[in-house]
């Protein structure tokens, strides 16, 4: 039913998303209560009713459900909880997101394979590279040349998947530090982010949404004096993850503010879903550079970052020391970074030089037809998943054997993160929900693709 | 006396402008450019952008505005950082309607000028179908100093806006104002004043 | 005569800014009221339900210890401006005095009116042993600083 | 690696599992069994305007709308994918959240974008889009909705 109202006020009721909110306890049913009170898990009924919060009869509503909406400062961009709170303690919460739905998998299906990048690279615009990258190895694998990429295309997706990795946790740092109260620390966090930044400007020409690692390689050779730029980013770095190692690992109410809150175990993450830290963090050491290694992972050492307690502090300390490991493969990756061209001289998927156009009929020819029409990509459905600094980011894609792909799904980590969100908050402060947001790290972009 | 009560009746506006109260206006606005804070509208990648240019690298606080206002009530510039969705939309109209005025509106990145490179059917194509912009700052994401040339440009504008009562009856010159837009009548263009 | 007349000069002036700041927002602004300005805040959603008007008992507790602290400290303001003049009867007196506050404030922690939400229990994994997945290559555990606990031993 | 279960295929050497969707949770259980703990990814496909061959093993009839669940085994290391069809007169198929509860939001999703509703599904409403949306976007015969761009070179088409 289109909305009866016309104009531009008429639109205003129609953000309150009725349906899909979070209904008071009065109007459930006693089953839907049941489930919603053991949030997404199924608990016996004997675990929800020794939960005692279920009132007997719904109806004397103690409890106030309030909107922590899209336009929040500590949502981390267009996220909206619905909380139900009886005083400061959230009994119940439920996201509800698409605010920032940006219909990229439609848009997705209309663009070449040339061209995908560009959207998907907007999709966990905090790590924009891992999207590219996703993409890229889904349609070698269709294409069947997956093994044949030069080496150093290889090593050079590594250098910079892993650098992205850098800059994605040190905004989380930044972005936790300010959320839970040490404003100055989004100063910090983003002091050295910049440095990264003006690495991948002088690498790409970009400093977020590249489109750099292409189907077949990427865009272009690494400038020269990229190697002094990386070691002098490898010197400035670690002294300052030690100044956030006084400023917050160390002090008694950081740890006060995030030890024992948002706790969840092994069993609820897996079921859930989630991947990356927040599985790490309950003490399973999954992580797909290890476990299903891709690239030239399993050439380089590096350990594995784990918790113990599965709560935010883990969380906390596991992207901070996820960061050493990635300047540790860095460097390593500096040792042994080959010389060779950085994409793969397969006629039919990498265009051209420039220079050569205006010499050869062939190349105008190839360059035109790479560019207009794109390269045909044989039929299949292929799944492919990579290490992202959120967790599992897998990109299916099925092909009819045309220059689009005719279907392309990307499984974002943040979507199964924040469906987390409701498990761990329950019983908690609403100043530890802030904490449990904050540490779940999630990107909108990708949630909502 | 009229002026009294067109004085009560529009506050400043009610002045009829002429020789004496030009510096005044001057000087008001140099005050409003020099300290109006943005309110955090940060959407999508823009806002990655838009928190670069408020940390310690390019600094906006040397233009006045350091402290991103999360609440509509103590904001004067609200920056659209991001693609709006459908969904989006009556949230940021509600939002935008609850600032205070005088309030002014930079669409940052092409998304939320144009709809940028989403043409389909989830994405507002432009901002300015919900809020009215005074700004675009184009870009995807704008640098920083996109977005501080943007933020200046406003400024400026900010300067020269007409605050006092123009010589309406020769139709000469007009308001600086956003008129409230009545129930359910297209969007109003912002009336922009000439000196 | 003379020593009041700074006192009064900054009187006059704080006046002066305060009724100054007051009035320039009713003269700067323009005035646009509108039905969203009036509105409650909800992060930019319409709120179709309004909020229950029935708050939970703790938040007027807190109030209520507040305001009695608050009003302890007014009285001790006078004697600490003139304790040489009033003495040591004066001091013992005041002394008297708080302990009585002291005893109050006792009595309402005992009872618990300022631990405020749930206690936050450190609750050690119960980690089920077939499920943990055998870790390849090396491992490293971290977020064990300041733990209540410090038997766990890391990993290997 | 089971080669007992029904029709297991490869699709770039990525194992796949085709069954119907009468057998549909049976399947996904006995893999469940077989320590594939975790969904990671549950989706669809409409196979409305489908040029190529879809690769489908001789017992499986195609229909228009494909669900497809993909498997993690933390165990073994190991991806499975079960591609079901689901017709479109009645597309509807079970619901894997008793399963898996991390399934409740992407069939949402799923359901969202194609309009495949999924039986007893605790809470099947729209989850990306708005309430009132009308269509379901990611079908094949829903447009783009793209505005088209007002420069189109022939001077005399101005609207």
């Amino acid at each position: 039913m289109t909305s009866s109202k016309s104009g531009i006020l008429a639109t205003i009721e129609g953000g309150n998303e009725a349906e899909q909110g979070l209904k008071p306890r009065s109007e459930l049913t006693a089953r839907e209560l049941m489930r919603e009170v053991g949030a997404v898990l199924r608990m016996s009924e004997a675990e929800v009713a020794k939960l005692g919060d279920a009132p007997d009869d719904p109806a004397d509503d103690q409890t106030m459900i309030i909107n922590m909406g899209p336009q929040h400062p500590s949502t981390h961009g267009v996220l909206r909880l619905m909380l139900e709170l009886q005083g400061e303690t959230v009994l119940r919460c439920k996201p509800i997101i698409g605010y920032l739905h940006t219909g990229m998998e439609k848009t997705g299906e209309a663009l070449t394979y040339m061209q995908g990048g560009t959207n998907v690279t907007r999709m966990d615009y905090v790590s924009p590279l891992n999207n590219e990258l996703v993409f890229s190895m889904a349609t070698e694998k269709l294409l069947g040349i997956e093994n044949e990429i030069p080496e150093r295309a290889v090593w050079m997706r590594m250098l910079l998947s892993e650098l992205n990795r850098m800059s994605s946790h040190l905004l989380f740092l930044a972005t936790n530090g300010m959320d839970l109260g040490a404003v100055s620390m989004m100063i910090y966090g983003w002091r050295e982010r910049e440095e990264v930044l003006r690495f991948f400007q002088k690498v790409t020409g970009l400093r977020m949404n590249h489109n750099f690692i292409r189907p077949g390689g990427v865009a272009a050779d690494l400038p020269e004096g990229w190697r002094d730029d990386v070691l002098r980013l490898l010197e400035l770095i670690p002294p300052r993850l030690e100044e956030y190692d006084t400023l917050m690992t160390g002090q008694p109410i950081w740890r006060d503010r995030l030890q024992g809150v948002g706790v969840i175990t092994a069993q609820e993450a897996m079921a859930l879903g989630a991947t990356g830290p927040i599985l790490r963090s309950t003490g399973v050491a999954w992580d797909l550079r290890r476990e299903q290694p891709y690239l030239h992972y399993d050439e380089v050492d590096f350990d594995v970052v784990i918790g113990k307690y599965g709560d935010a502090f883990d969380r906390y300390s596991i992207r901070l020391n996820e960061v050493r490991e990635s300047m540790r493969i860095v460097r390593q990756i500096l040792d042994r970074m080959p010389g060779g061209d950085y994409r793969i001289q397969n006629k039919k998927v990498t265009p051209p030089p420039r220079a050569r156009i205006n010499e050869s009929m062939e190349a105008l020819i190839h360059h035109f037809k790479l560019f207009t029409e794109g390269f045909k990509v044989p039929e299949g459905e292929v799944y492919v998943a990579i290490e992202s600094p959120r967790g599992e980011i897998g990109c299916y894609i099925a092909s009819d054997g045309s220059a689009t792909p005719y279907r392309m799904h990307v499984r974002a980590p943040s979507f199964a993160n924040i469906q987390c969100l409701p498990h761990m908050m329950r019983g908690g402060l609403i100043a530890d929900a802030v904490a449990i947001i904050s540490s779940t790290d999630p990107v909108l972009g990708e949630v909502d693709r | 006396m009229s002026l009294i009560k067109d004085i009560q009746a529009d506050g400043f506006g009610g002045i009829p402008h002429n020789a004496i109260t030009a510096k005044l206006e001057d000087l008001v606005g140099w005050a409003r450019s020099r300290s109006s804070w943005p309110a955090s509208f940060g959407l999508a990648c823009c806002a990655i952008e838009m928190m670069a240019t408020g940390a310690a690298h390019y600094d906006i606080s040397r233009f006045g505005m350091e402290v991103f206002r999360a609440s509509p009530r103590q904001a004067d510039i609200m920056i659209v950082a991001g693609r709006v969705s459908q969904k989006m939309a009556p949230v940021l109209r509600q939002v935008y309607d609850q600032m205070m005025e005088p309030k002014w509106v930079i669409s940052m990145g092409v998304c939320a000028s144009s709809g940028g490179m989403f043409n389909n059917y989830a994405i507002v194509q432009g901002v300015d179908q919900v809020v009215p912009v005074d700004v675009y700052a184009p870009g995807c994401p704008p640098t920083p100093e996109t977005l501080i040339h943007a933020i200046e440009t406003l400024h400026q504008k900010i300067e020269d806006g007409e605050l006092l009562k123009r010589r309406t009856a020769t139709g000469g010159g007009a308001h600086m104002h956003v008129t409230e837009i009545p129930q359910g009548a297209r969007p109003m263009p912002v009336i922009l004043g000439r000196r | 005569m003379g020593q009041y007349l700074p006192i009064v000069c900054l009187l006059v002036l704080a006046a002066l800014f305060g009724a100054l700041s007051f009035f320039a927002s009713g003269l700067l602004a323009p005035k646009r009221p509108s039905s969203a300005k009036s509105a409650p805040y909800e992060c930019g959603i319409v709120p179709s339900r309004e909020p229950p008007d029935r708050f939970p008992v703790t938040f007027y507790v807190v109030a209520m210890l507040f305001i009695m602290f608050d009003i302890e400290l007014i009285f001790i303001y006078p004697f600490a401006v003139d304790r040489e003049f009033l003495g040591a009867y004066a001091l013992w007196e005041m002394v008297a005095f708080t302990a009585v506050f002291f005893a109050a404030f006792v009595y309402v922690v005992a009872r618990g009116a300022l631990d405020w939400g749930p206690v936050v229990q450190h609750r050690q994994l119960k980690q089920a042993a077939s499920e943990t997945h055998t870790p390849t290559g090396s491992v490293r555990v971290v977020g064990l600083e300041g733990r209540a606990d410090q038997s766990i031993e890391t990993a290997a | 690696m089971a080669d007992s279960d029904p029709s297991t295929a490869f699709s770039r050497e990525q194992r796949v599992v085709h069954c119907t969707r009468a057998d549909y949770v049976a399947t996904v259980r006995g893999l469940l069994a077989d320590t594939f703990s975790m969904c990671v990814d549950l989706t669809a496909v409409d196979y409305l305007t489908y040029a190529g061959d879809r690769s489908l093993p001789a017992d499986v009839v195609g229909e228009r709308f494909e669900v497809v669940v993909n498997l993690l085994s933390i165990e073994k290391r190991e991806r499975a994918r079960v591609r079901v069809q689901v017709p479109v007169n009645d597309a509807t198929i079970a619901t894997l959240f008793d399963l898996y509860p991390g399934s409740e939001a992407m069939e949402r999703e799923v359901y969202d974008m194609f309009g495949i509703v999924f039986t007893d599904h605790p809470d099947l409403t729209r989850i990306l889009m708005p309430e009132d949306w009308d269509g379901f976007p990611l079908r094949k015969d829903y447009d783009q909705g793209s505005i088209p761009v007002q420069f189109s070179g022939d001077f005399a088409a101005k609207p």
